[in-house]
């Protein structure tokens, strides 16, 4: 029992963070597709989790987990939980994957579309969504895809409609990798949470009005501890669903680690996450007031990110109601 | 006490709907683009040619004198109807009631029946950058000049200044914080405008810069100096009835609960609270009517109204997010979403309003 | 179009509150089972809905609503809503009832128990809960009761179990007494809602704490002014389920007024009051702090109240997964 | 980063499993009752005499030196089992954490090993009438006497003081505010208890009244004046790990999920989302234990964990009493309720926690 991330790990977040900082700047979000990821891939990011075999470092979801919250404090566009977390797991073969020169997409089962599909080399299109019943999936080939734009909130992260002529059948299992998915956007989240909470106590800082900081103001106060507390209970979640998506697996070197129930954990984090951001994204705006509506406010890309990535690979209710009917059949065993 | 519409009230209720269902337009464009802002201009034109685009105003300005149960009775079929947004709300509800309280017979015939027509569209005009929800703090000045004032400052949040022909709101004459504020109206072609995109790229608000714009006298309203307690009674009117009538949210649940009727029963069962609250502010909105017309004084109460319908919105408009998941944007309920964001900001936020509640209503110490 | 009180309405609840004010102060709580019940007898207020040719003023429920909800504001110990409302719908013949000579108590449809029954003198027991459907009742003399106490937070609405050795069928429709008793426990939580209101305002203003009164910190004024929307925003829902619950029934002198569905707007009543006074209870507890906690402070009657009324006649829960069906049936009409 | 228990972790959960499996008694009375308190007593006792009553102390005072994750380990065992309420607590978690930082070697082997069996049970005593969230404004004393001090005035508030033996709290010794303020332990036999009845009519608090009561100097816990900085340092571990640990709402998600189970979605889904939270807050502890066990310190962040597990004990209480309705009473959730209810106001009101968290963890200005 050591609930912590290790020293490597947070080194690893660090690095991400520095790449981010110079090279995913908030202008960058305005004027550009697909800011630093020439950088992360020349830090090895996109290799992470790609088996040593594959030129991969063959790193577990866990160790990614600071840095993936680190794409998430920048708002970086792309398709990134996609090519770094799900293409490892599923494309695991497929040539460069880890030096960052293959992007990937994903329609999962139910979603309506593949994130920054124009962007990517393979897309990957479960079938429809057959409740819990892994229905598998084909591999798309860009130009074998015709893609249809879904309008949504986030300008960052642009759903498509994917519809195609050719595609291979995916020969690993779906879920597993949806779950690694799942836990990366829920770590995104977090991510975004964290900056939304910086950005409102900065301001609440600086604002003033009626003679004072607005931060000095009891409301505004308890408001933005109210997402302090959500953010850090949220996250423990998160960080338990990465180790359980791992140790769903029985190691070699390890008895085996029962996790009663994979799924009912990343639903856990899932959803606490997307609620934290988005309490982080209301009490960012009634914090700025109307000047975080407006377009020339950095805000409104954390705001989207934070909507986008709540409803991307199922909302809080979806995942709660999964966590409702495994308790209901009667299965309370914890992990760990 | 009782709840039964007289056969007055059924029949007007029953004209209104059977006009709106012959002439509501498909959804026009946003009126924050230039076609649509001349769309729901053209569609205010046609209200105003079956005297719907005011009701409650006198004939003689261009509405039919109804009673508020029946401007409420209005707003509920328009808004059922799924008429477009108002882009004449600035005019007709804020101006226009601060007009007939406090302006001349002469301002209200110059202004009024244009208004009702949307030859003119109204912008307000109420917030600077260093006074947001602090107005006594503004800054803006209206200078002397010959028969009129110059008008210099910044201001900003103006809705529909973008592409309004007028506006209006505080400039300061004289003194300090809530003294020497002077209500003024003012055209728009000789202030430099700067549209604020929001959220949703379009330009809703706009920024306006004044360089000694003149403006003469008859565009004062009431004493100069006297503006803070006159905007004040329309900032009552904006939290009261007449901001946000019920209407709205009644079609707004309804589609809710049609959103989530086969949704799971979690989610339909927040549903079901939104369709009773708006029921609530329904009818807590008749009392209101009910005691206004007796002559009572609505005061501070209107902030309790403020607060329920910025929280109810924004709830509904959240639950019809996390029921359509990544397909929201395929529907208006994303752009719903977004404006109903805005809600417990504006017109006050309700931080603010909880606060004159507390002191004002509830009699707590500042 | 008239949604006020009438004068007479406001002046029959000011007879009931200059009543109570005297004979039923918080120290009567402490000392006596049915303070003030003759005193309001005197004044007619247990005949209001009593037909006239039975001795009463044949008043409706609405007549009777702002007397009602002063019965709350005062906390009236006694089967206050059983004796008062209940019974001219079900025991209209009974002679005495307009005089406040019999007490009656009730257990409801899948009821725990009947309250203040060992102060009654008839007591109705429904038929067990047949979820939706009138299953009947049984009116109980109280000699051939027996009745066992039901432990419970009120000590001022205490519950017993009732068996009984002899009953007489009810001839009457058990649904529309229910449908006002409902209601007027919705008014008396509207009541019990503003008491503790302005107990928490008037303590908020004389007690300091970090050299200023309470009152003035922004956090607990904004939790007042949440109750105070609250209630404001509950009570015209009573009102328009006490017209909702008359209207139903054809008037001769009137059209028929249409009331799409008298039981959802019932539910709505005693949902959103129970909620209310709810929160008018945790706020009052959050207000006055550990004092609140205490036998010694008349506090303590009121919040038991809240809790005890909002679960008579079913719940907030209950009530609402009504609601929610009667929506899922598709009929969306109002009344008015 | 992992979370998988060591092989001594799960044996020492198997033996606390298998111990309190065969020992844990039937639901004794409510220590607030005499025959209930002597009833909590002899379960301490017994507890004691497996070195389960305070396993994280070092084994020369009567605890096991068990890990902060052992210890935990332990809370959820104890909770899960059903076992009764800790009439000790005061004294375990409060106090004994102050003697080991700050006591000296012979206070700790004068008092801890008496406290572990329950020998003496404490009560605590920090809020006065006029001094209830503003500790600071305590204006009970301590006078100096001949190789001791006396005390004078009012405590309030004081938790198990109608039957414990021994109390702490803090007494002015000179200056103003957090200064010149002594932390005392005191014998209860010289002092004047009024017992004060709860919601539930049982004394669990009492007003305490000083009439010159004399204590040695060997009762004073570190220098005379250094009181405030000893009690928040106790405050803090109030705040933290020892006063709630994540076992009791475990123990308390567990049963509310099974009370829910054919319950309406609706509210078969909010206690899904409490067992989560109560999985949140277990976790959280975990990661904090951790830090502690760095060496770290955990300050002013304590307080989210106050604010979280007192509204989620609340949620779920509450949830309870809707579920159970009228029968609510004859299950221990409605006592469980009214414990509940205290959760925000105790050991710092939520209030003053969001405060600290808003101006110690984010910075916001005071």
């Amino acid at each position: 029992m050591d609930f912590a991330f290790t020293p490597d790990q947070l080194a690893l977040a660090e690095t991400v963070r520095d790449v981010l900082t110079e090279h995913c700047p908030a202008s960058a979000l305005r004027s550009e597709r697909l800011p630093a990821w020439d950088r992360l891939a020349a830090v090895g990011f996109f290799g992470l989790l790609v088996p040593p075999e594959a030129d991969g470092l063959g790193l577990c979801l866990v160790d990614a987990l600071p840095a993936l919250e680190e794409t998430g404090r920048a708002c970086l566009p792309g398709p990134v939980v996609e090519t770094a977390v799900v293409a490892p797991y599923l494309l695991p073969g497929v040539p460069k994957l880890a030096s960052g020169a293959v992007r990937v997409s994903v329609v999962p089962p139910g979603g309506a579309g593949a994130p920054d599909a124009d962007l990517a080399d393979l897309i990957v299109v479960a079938a429809p969504s057959t409740r819990g019943r892994d229905g598998g999936a084909v591999v798309v080939g860009r130009e074998a895809a015709r893609l249809r734009p879904l309008p949504g909130p986030d300008p960052c992260r642009r759903l498509s409609e994917v519809t195609y002529t050719e595609s291979t059948p995916l020969d690993r299992p779906l879920a597993p990798a949806l779950r690694a998915a799942t836990v990366a956007t829920a770590a995104q989240l977090i991510g975004v949470a964290r900056r939304l909470l910086e950005v409102s106590v900065a301001y609440a800082r600086s604002r003033r009005q009626f003679g004072a900081p607005i931060g000095s103001f009891q409301a505004v106060k308890h408001r933005l501890a109210d997402v302090a507390v959500a953010v850090a209970f949220a996250a423990p979640l998160v960080h338990r669903a990465a180790l359980a998506v791992e140790a769903a697996v029985p190691d070699a070197g390890l008895e085996v680690r029962a996790v009663p129930d994979v799924g009912r954990d990343v639903s856990a984090a899932k959803a606490a996450a997307g609620e934290a951001a988005d309490l982080a994204a209301r009490a960012a705006l009634q914090t700025h007031g109307a000047i975080g509506y407006t377009e020339e406010l950095d805000l409104r890309f954390w705001l989207a990110r934070a909507w986008s990535l709540s409803a991307a690979y199922g909302g809080a209710a979806e995942h709660r109601a999964r966590i409702r009917e495994a308790l209901a059949g009667g299965d309370l065993r914890r992990y760990p | 006490m009782d709840l039964d519409f007289t056969r007055a009230e059924r029949d007007f209720r029953a004209e209104v709907r059977d006009w709106l269902a012959r002439h509501v337009p498909e959804r026009p464009p946003s009126m924050d683009t230039p076609e649509g802002f001349e769309a729901h201009r053209a569609w205010e034109a046609l209200l105003a040619s079956a005297r719907l685009s005011a009701v409650s105003w006198p004939e003689e300005y261009g509405g039919r004198g109804a009673s508020l149960v029946e401007w409420l009775i209005f707003e509920e079929e328009y808004w059922a109807a799924g008429a477009p947004g108002r882009v004449s709300q600035n005019g007709i509800f804020l101006l226009a009631p601060t007009l007939m309280a406090f302006g001349t017979e002469e301002q209200r015939r110059a202004w009024l029946p244009g208004m009702a027509r949307a030859d003119q569209v109204w912008a307000q005009a109420w917030s600077e950058p260093e006074a947001g929800s602090d107005l006594a703090a503004l800054t803006s000045r209206a200078e002397r000049a010959d028969g009129g004032w110059r008008l210099y400052g910044q201001k900003t949040w103006s809705s529909r200044a973008a592409y309004a022909s007028h506006g209006f709101g505080l400039f300061r004459t004289s003194g300090a914080r809530h003294k020497g504020l002077t209500y003024v109206m003012f055209p728009l072609e000789d202030v430099a405008v700067r549209p604020v995109a929001q959220l949703d790229g379009l330009p809703g608000f706009a920024e306006l810069f004044f360089d000694g714009v003149y403006v003469p006298d008859t565009m004062v309203i009431g004493e100069p100096g006297d503006g803070w307690r006159i905007a004040m009674a329309a900032t009552s009117s904006e939290r009261g009835l007449t901001l946000r009538s019920p209407g709205r949210f009644l079609a707004t649940a309804d589609r809710l609960v049609a959103l989530a009727r086969d949704a799971d029963p979690a989610l339909a069962d927040r549903a079901a609270r939104c369709w009773i609250d708006a029921e609530a502010y329904r009818l807590h909105t008749f009392h209101t009517a009910r005691r206004i017309t007796a002559g009572e004084e609505i005061g501070p109460a209107s902030s309790m109204g403020k607060v329920f319908w910025s929280e109810l919105d924004l709830r509904m408009h959240g639950l019809a997010m996390e029921l359509l998941g990544e397909r929201a944007g395929t529907t208006p309920w994303l752009d719903g979403f977004l404006f109903a964001l805005a809600g417990p900001i504006y017109a006050g936020t309700n931080e603010i309003q909880r606060t004159i509640i507390a002191e004002r209503v509830l009699g707590l110490p500042r």
